[in-house]
């Protein structure tokens, strides 16, 4: 869930530190322009991909089901074939139809939930980063107290007790109660950013309030926002699928969590149908991950210090593969085909032989 | 400081050490070819401007430059007093482990960031003491603790207190304790005073200088400011480009600077005293170490460059002009074709 | 754009007129109080600057020397009305000026711009140097009219600075330049305003000491060129003498010496700016055999706690001059062997009060050279128990309480 | 102390919100929720209810929105969460007594064992970067992706599947009566084996991540490179140098993960029929017993700032700088 992301977001924030000149390690990444440079990541490029995947499917998925997702048929409570790849219910409605087709529920809650709260998160966590003083302090007890109760249980009594339903209102819900974590991950960045020197540098330019936070502040904080709306949209996917699995009314037909929902209420397990909800997990576990992988690709961005260092393969004086660690340095035998180590980085060396002319 | 204690027994070589940071095409060559000794009771000074390489030497020599960095060359022959010298870059991790600290030990730049922020001062005092001698016991590290604090003169009540309660001067002056805790042979400090005010500089150095006088270890002392360093060592070294440009004994460097580099240097520092006149420091930018110049690194800043400092790398060497002179006063080395070795 | 009309402008005044002064500037930082403290204690300040009065004059260099945490960057931020001040006045060609945001402090700024210590902090790592110099050229109405206006304005701003091409540099990130090319672009930014005074708050410590001497050599340059009256804090009291026509030296918050550079370096006469003096790195100093090393300082010189500064001089629990009067009460400005520019709040000075002022004042003829003159300050700065917060808790510990607080 | 204190008065405040925010609930929705649960349910709520009903949600026209507010906090103040009117006449109060300790001893368990584990394994992981254990990192993406209901279906059908008679359902075996005795208890740590170790396993990989994450980066500060030079040994400078600080943001992050791992445990509740509180969540939600939810959401709640509490006096005794002035 969005624990991990959101604790890396929380405790990456130091390292938007002030760059060190007297740094002696070259950055080689810094030549490369910022923009989707996360995506250069194996992992965020793999999860990126599995998301285009999603969103493709939440948009053609209701048009290419194979069958209408609550059409019943005589295939009762069938195991995966060639005409039901993921089965069928009791009543013979097909499974892999209902879980294409819920992927848009799926997807449309958590985008809606992700903007709301990135939205708010954005408004609440900036305006108390960057303004100080009492209202700083209201908004920031504010999010606290948003961080700790527990938004699963109002949201689920706050959608259980409304008289109209729907992923419009259930997003809304969900976006309005799960904002706090990015607000407080924003604030913490805003307080660093603002001591920097560049805002105040912008403000002796004569720059306006409001174009300080949008032009120079938010700018650097983008890479924070993109992953408070993914934390967000992982938490949202859950909190639906679970208010549809627990039975909370007012959902869309099928989405993956009412699939488990049928699958648990109708005994499917005891009747040995593991076809019924198999699928839907497993479309939730990756979905999930595919969000937080993209998630690691940015807190990686924001925090070299995740970074994978060096290649692998090389080997060290011991002959056994290095191991980049702290604190023991590998000592690392030139590749033996080269005639001198670093020959290549020196356009041309002269050897000790000249030199002794 | 005084050139009293200069002996000539070396207590640490670095031979020919070459450090990368990164392994294959992406790698950069961060120090190359560096060959430096450290005598026994010295203070051996080195210079040079970020990038240099001179801060990667030196953990480059003790191993513990952090990733990316890897050691692809080179030896760090350490001579133990009475024993078989051994090369450090060759020990095994338990080897290593063992002989760190206790020959030789390091003070960072940012005590700040030096000393664990979650155990005391004593805790950290105590555990060091505690690897290298387990049979030592509790109260003798306590009472070894307090002996250090009081060497560094700090009061031994600051033991119970965490590194957040001392100012930045009290925590260098506790690391530079710490340092000293296992009366090591050489003592690596890199930068050790940059973060501090004047003041709190010249009084630690002092102190520095006194307890060397007092302990006999030797000294290798890292800084960009070569005026401090003229004033404190015995032998100054200068690095460029991530290799020593110029080495000679502090004074000599200082009178008549034979490397274009070092003479810039030493102009990049207004005087105090004496005759106000125009610097220049030196024109243009460190170089990169990604895209090193060829022949002498230094020759695109260098207002001497001539055709031979383009193409082809002089090698440190005796300059043959300066020879003569050299052997009654000390030795000195320069890699610059202005002053070819003999 | 501007670069031309400082010609067609109105005859210039001379050199050496005032344009910034500063008079009697306080700053006092509030210390967040938490919880039960609220009640009991008074409200806590952190005096970071009292009663400072300078002049910046046109054509001329003024530095303000002092250590860490002795206000010095306070000054300059005040003088930029970044923040707001909590007494004192600050003029502008004589008028007094309070602005607080909005288009009051354009054109206040567009008068008196500042230089940040960190080139590479001081640039947004977003934008590119072309967005950083068009908008200060846009907000100060130096933008001309058109591309192509805008585009020649940004040349020659480079170029005054010595960034050339300029086209090489204009559509650079910050990152992709180095920390000399980033200050002078951070320079750069500050002409866009066409200002009449520059503040330069400690512009080159964070610079390699190769390229160090350049950065001030262009300021210099410009400001004879450009008439500029810059104020430049440092904490290298010997850069201070290169760079700067007058100097003064701050401590704990307070100013405790001023005059001509050349006087204030050469013949400091407050203990403090002795000590500072004695404590620069100094390749010419030999340290003989005779100095007396082993007087081990328990204390360090560490300088007092602003949120409860001594009473007095600030500079007496580490002075070793201090008289009764240095402990309860503060020293004015006083003239320094009859020189009217050369100032010392040190009650060594007074008719009245310095017994010490012969011997002083004998000292400070001949300069802090001589080996005994050095070994006096090794073993003064608190050997004795006289400053109260080292030996609670380091004053770096009271900050962290007041910055602790705020979160 | 003064740390201790500003945290008791933050979470009294959210005890307080949480509560006023549980008033107001009922009051924003719009129309009569009385009559939308009645027609929900289909005449099937008792008379008595519909009166409890109307007085719970404040529907008394007679009486200002404060007076009901007041007249709130003092039936809370006693106790009083209402009647359930799925189990009429049964109070509130009464069901969450019977529910709450199981669902306290689920999670807590759940908590500390995952936190312990997840901890200890995110240190080593994150310690030994770049060996064999990085293949940790894209597993525990993965199982965090789980949700912990849906791996508790699997294994409740695995264990139905294969024939084994392994407890899956309840909290204890449904012979016996609640009670103190060796025989009850060790039927409910049996029957709680399968729901821990899925709250466990899905939980644990977020404290993996988020320690290893830690580590990687506590890695690179000056201590670590110091404690390495000072030739400590290995271990000493995993747990105490790098492994203690990189701690103390986990412990602060606390907060946000306790709210999940009691959702978690309220699900997994239901897939095991275990007789927690999300049991009778389920209950709640299904019959759409108003007074039962709000009463389940005011108890977690309480639960959670009670978790953070110890959470923060953990913190205070792990990190020397929040506790300076004694």
């Amino acid at each position: 869930m969005a624990t991990a992301a959101s604790n890396t977001a929380l405790t990456s924030g130091g390292s938007v530190t002030p760059h060190d000149p007297e740094a002696t390690a070259p950055d080689s990444t810094r030549s490369r322009r910022r923009h989707l440079r996360f995506l250069s990541s194996p992992k965020a490029a793999v999860g990126a991909g599995l998301l285009l995947f999603f969103t493709i499917l939440a948009i053609v998925g209701p048009y290419i089901t194979p069958y209408d997702p609550s059409a019943r048929s005589n295939d009762l409570l069938q195991a995966p074939s060639w005409h039901h790849w993921f089965g069928t219910t009791h009543l013979g409605q097909d499974i892999f139809s209902q879980v294409v087709d819920g992927t848009r529920s799926v997807m449309y809650v958590g985008f809606l939930a992700g903007l709301v709260a990135s939205a708010l998160a954005v408004l609440i966590g900036v305006t108390s980063g960057y303004l100080g003083g009492f209202a700083s302090d209201l908004l920031s007890a504010l999010t606290n107290v948003f961080l700790v109760i527990p938004a699963l249980l109002l949201i689920i009594i706050i959608t259980s007790s409304l008289p109209t339903g729907g992923e419009t209102v259930v997003g809304l819900v969900i976006g309005f109660t799960s904002w706090a974590w990015g607000a407080r991950v924003l604030r913490a960045q805003t307080l660093s950013l603002r001591r920097r020197d560049f805002i105040e540098a912008a403000r002796a330019t004569g720059e306006s309030t409001w174009r300080i936070i949008a032009f120079e502040l938010l700018p650097n904080l983008s890479a924070v926002i993109i992953s408070g709306f993914i934390g967000t949209m992982i938490y949202a996917v859950m909190s639906e699928i679970i208010l549809a699995f627990i039975g909370v009314p007012g959902l869309a037909d099928w989405n993956w969590g009412t699939v488990l929902y049928w699958a648990q209420s109708q005994q499917a397990l005891a009747q040995g149908a593991w076809w019924w909800f198999v699928p839907a997990g497993l479309a939730i576990a990756i979905l999930g991950t595919s969000l937080s992988l993209v998630n690691f690709g940015i807190d990686e961005f924001v925090n070299p210090r995740l970074r994978n260092n060096g290649e692998r393969g090389a080997k060290g004086a011991d002959g056994r593969p290095v191991r980049m660690r702290v604190g023991f340095t590998p000592v690392v035998i030139p590749i033996p085909d080269e005639p001198e180590a670093g020959t290549g980085v020196i356009g041309s060396t002269s050897t000790s032989e000249d030199v002794a002319q | 400081m005084s050139s009293k204690v200069s002996g000539k027994e070396p207590v640490l070589e670095i031979q020919n050490l070459c450090v990368d940071y990164g392994l294959g095409k992406e790698s950069v060559q961060a120090v190359r070819d560096v060959s430096l000794t450290l005598h026994r009771g010295e203070v051996l000074g080195l210079a040079g401007e970020s990038g240099s390489g001179k801060s990667t030497l030196a953990y480059g020599l003790t191993r513990l430059l952090p990733p990316p960095g890897v050691i692809t060359g080179g030896k760090v022959i350490y001579h133990q007093p009475g024993g078989d010298p051994v090369d450090v870059l060759r020990l095994s991790d338990a080897g290593l482990r063992q002989f760190r600290w206790a020959e030789t030990s390091i003070v960072f730049q940012g005590a700040m960031n030096s000393l664990n922020p979650v155990h005391t001062v004593a805790s950290q005092l105590m555990d060091v003491i505690a690897a290298h001698e387990p049979k030592m016991s509790k109260s003798a590290r306590l009472a070894r603790a307090k002996e250090l604090l009081k060497l560094v003169g700090i009061s031994p009540d600051r033991l119970g207190s965490y590194p957040h309660q001392l100012s930045g001067g009290m925590r260098q002056r506790v690391m530079i304790g710490m340092a000293l805790a296992l009366e090591p042979q050489v003592v690596i400090m890199d930068e050790p005073t940059t973060a501090l005010d004047v003041v709190m500089q010249r009084q630690i150095l002092r102190q520095l200088v006194d307890l060397r006088e007092r302990l006999g270890f030797s000294v290798l002392f890292i800084t960009h400011d070569l005026s401090l360093l003229v004033e404190f060592s015995d032998r100054i070294a200068i690095m460029y480009g991530g290799r020593i440009v110029e080495e000679a004994p502090a004074a000599k460097l200082y009178k008549d600077p034979l490397h274009p580099y070092s003479h810039g240097l030493l102009n990049a520092f207004p005087p105090l005293r004496g005759e106000r006149r125009e610097l220049s420091g030196i024109p243009g930018s460190p170089p990169d170490l990604r895209s090193m110049p060829t022949g002498c690194a230094f020759h695109p800043r260098c207002p001497k460059a001539f055709d031979p400092c383009r193409t082809d790398l002089p090698l440190l060497a005796a300059p043959a002009d300066r020879t003569e002179e050299d052997r009654t006063g000390g030795e000195r080395t320069v890699a610059c074709w202005l002053h070819p070795g003999a | 754009m501007t670069l031309t009309h400082t010609s067609d402008q109105p005859p210039a005044p001379p050199d050496n007129d005032t344009v910034l002064e500063a008079d009697g500037l306080t700053k006092h930082f509030a210390v967040r109080r938490v919880g039960r403290q609220a009640m009991t204690r008074a409200p806590r300040v952190v005096h970071a600057v009292d009663d400072v009065t300078l002049t910046l004059r046109r054509g001329r260099v003024t530095a303000l020397v002092g250590e860490s945490g002795s206000g010095k960057s306070t000054v300059a931020r005040l003088l930029a009305q970044l923040y707001p001040r909590t007494g004192g006045d600050i003029r502008l060609h004589g008028t007094s000026v309070t602005v607080r945001g909005g288009r009051r402090f354009r054109a206040y700024n567009r008068k008196v711009q500042m230089i940040f210590q960190d080139p590479f902090a001081s640039l947004n790592p977003v934008h590119t140097i072309r967005y950083h110099l068009s908008r200060a050229l846009r907000i100060h109405g130096h933008g001309g009219n058109g591309a192509a206006e805008l585009q020649q304005a940004l040349e020659e701003l480079l170029e005054r600075v010595q960034l050339t091409p300029a086209t090489r540099y204009l559509d650079k990130f910050p990152h992709e330049l180095s920390g000399g090319q980033r200050q002078r672009v951070a320079i750069a930014r500050a002409l866009a305003a066409d200002p009449e005074a520059l503040l330069a708050d400690e512009p080159v410590s964070m610079l390699d000491v190769s390229i160090r001497l350049g950065v001030l050599n262009l300021l210099r340059d410009l400001k004879e060129r450009l008439h500029l009256a810059i104020l430049y804090i440092t904490h290298d009291i010997a850069s201070a003498r290169y760079f700067a026509d007058d100097t003064l030296v701050m401590y704990a918050g307070r100013m405790v010496e001023g005059g001509d550079s050349e006087t204030v370096t050469q013949n400091p006469a407050h203990p403090y700016t002795q000590l500072l003096i004695s404590s620069a790195p100094d390749p010419d100093r030999i340290v003989g055999e005779g100095t007396p090393d082993d007087t081990v300082d328990a204390s360090g010189g560490e300088p007092p706690s602003l949120i409860d500064p001594p009473a007095g001089c600030r500079f007496n629990p580490r002075c070793p001059h201090a008289m009764d009067i240095c402990r309860t009460e503060l020293p004015p400005r006083l003239p320094v062997d009859g020189n009217p520019d050369h100032w010392a709040s040190c009650w060594l000075f007074d008719a009245e009060h310095g017994p010490a002022k012969a011997e002083s004042a004998a000292k400070a003829e001949t300069p802090a050279e001589t080996p005994s003159e050095v070994s006096e300050y090794s073993n003064f700065p608190g050997s004795d128990p006289p400053d109260p917060h080292e030996t609670r808790s380091g004053s770096e510990s009271d900050q962290g309480s007041a910055e602790g607080g705020a979160r | 102390m003064k740390y201790f204190l500003q945290r008791l008065a933050f979470y009294l405040f959210t005890a307080w919100a949480a509560i006023t925010i549980n008033f107001f609930i009922p009051r924003l929705i719009p129309g009569d929720p009385v009559m939308a649960l009645i027609n929900k349910n289909r005449g099937q709520i008792d008379s008595h209810a519909i009166a409890s009903l109307y007085i719970l949600f404040g529907l008394n026209k007679h009486q200002s929105l404060w007076d009901q507010y007041t007249a709130y906090l003092a039936k809370l103040a006693h106790g009083d969460l209402g009647i359930s009117f799925s189990n009429f006449p049964t109070p509130v109060s009464t069901i969450l007594a019977n529910a709450l300790p199981w669902t306290i001893c689920l999670a807590g368990a759940a908590t500390i064992i995952s936190f312990a584990l997840g901890t200890f394994l995110g240190v080593l992981s994150g310690w030994l970067r770049g060996s064999r254990l990085d293949f940790v990192l894209p597993v525990t993406t993965f199982i965090s992706s789980i949700p912990a209901f849906w791996l508790g279906l699997l294994t409740v059908a695995t264990v139905i599947a294969v024939g084994s008679t392994f407890p899956v359902s309840g909290g204890y075996d449904p012979g016996l009566i609640p009670h103190a005795d060796t025989t009850f208890i060790g039927s409910a740590i049996e029957h709680s084996w399968l729901p821990l170790g899925m709250l466990v396993i899905t939980t644990m990989s977020g404290w993996i991540l988020s320690m290893r994450n830690m580590m990687v980066t506590v890695g690179s500060e000056d201590y670590i490179t110091v404690a390495q030079a000072k030739g400590l040994s290995d271990r000493r400078v995993m747990f105490s140098y790098a492994a203690r600080n990189a701690l103390l943001p986990n412990v602060s992050g606390f907060s946000l993960a306790i709210g999940q791992i009691l959702g978690s445990t309220v699900l997994v509740e239901i897939v095991f029929n275990y007789p927690g509180i999300g049991y009778e969540m389920l209950q709640a939600v299904g019959s759409t017993d108003y007074p039962l939810m709000q009463g389940v959401f005011l108890c977690i709640t309480l639960a959670v700032l009670v978790a953070n509490l110890l959470a923060d006096i953990a913190y205070l005794i792990l990190d020397p700088r929040t506790r300076k002035e004694g």
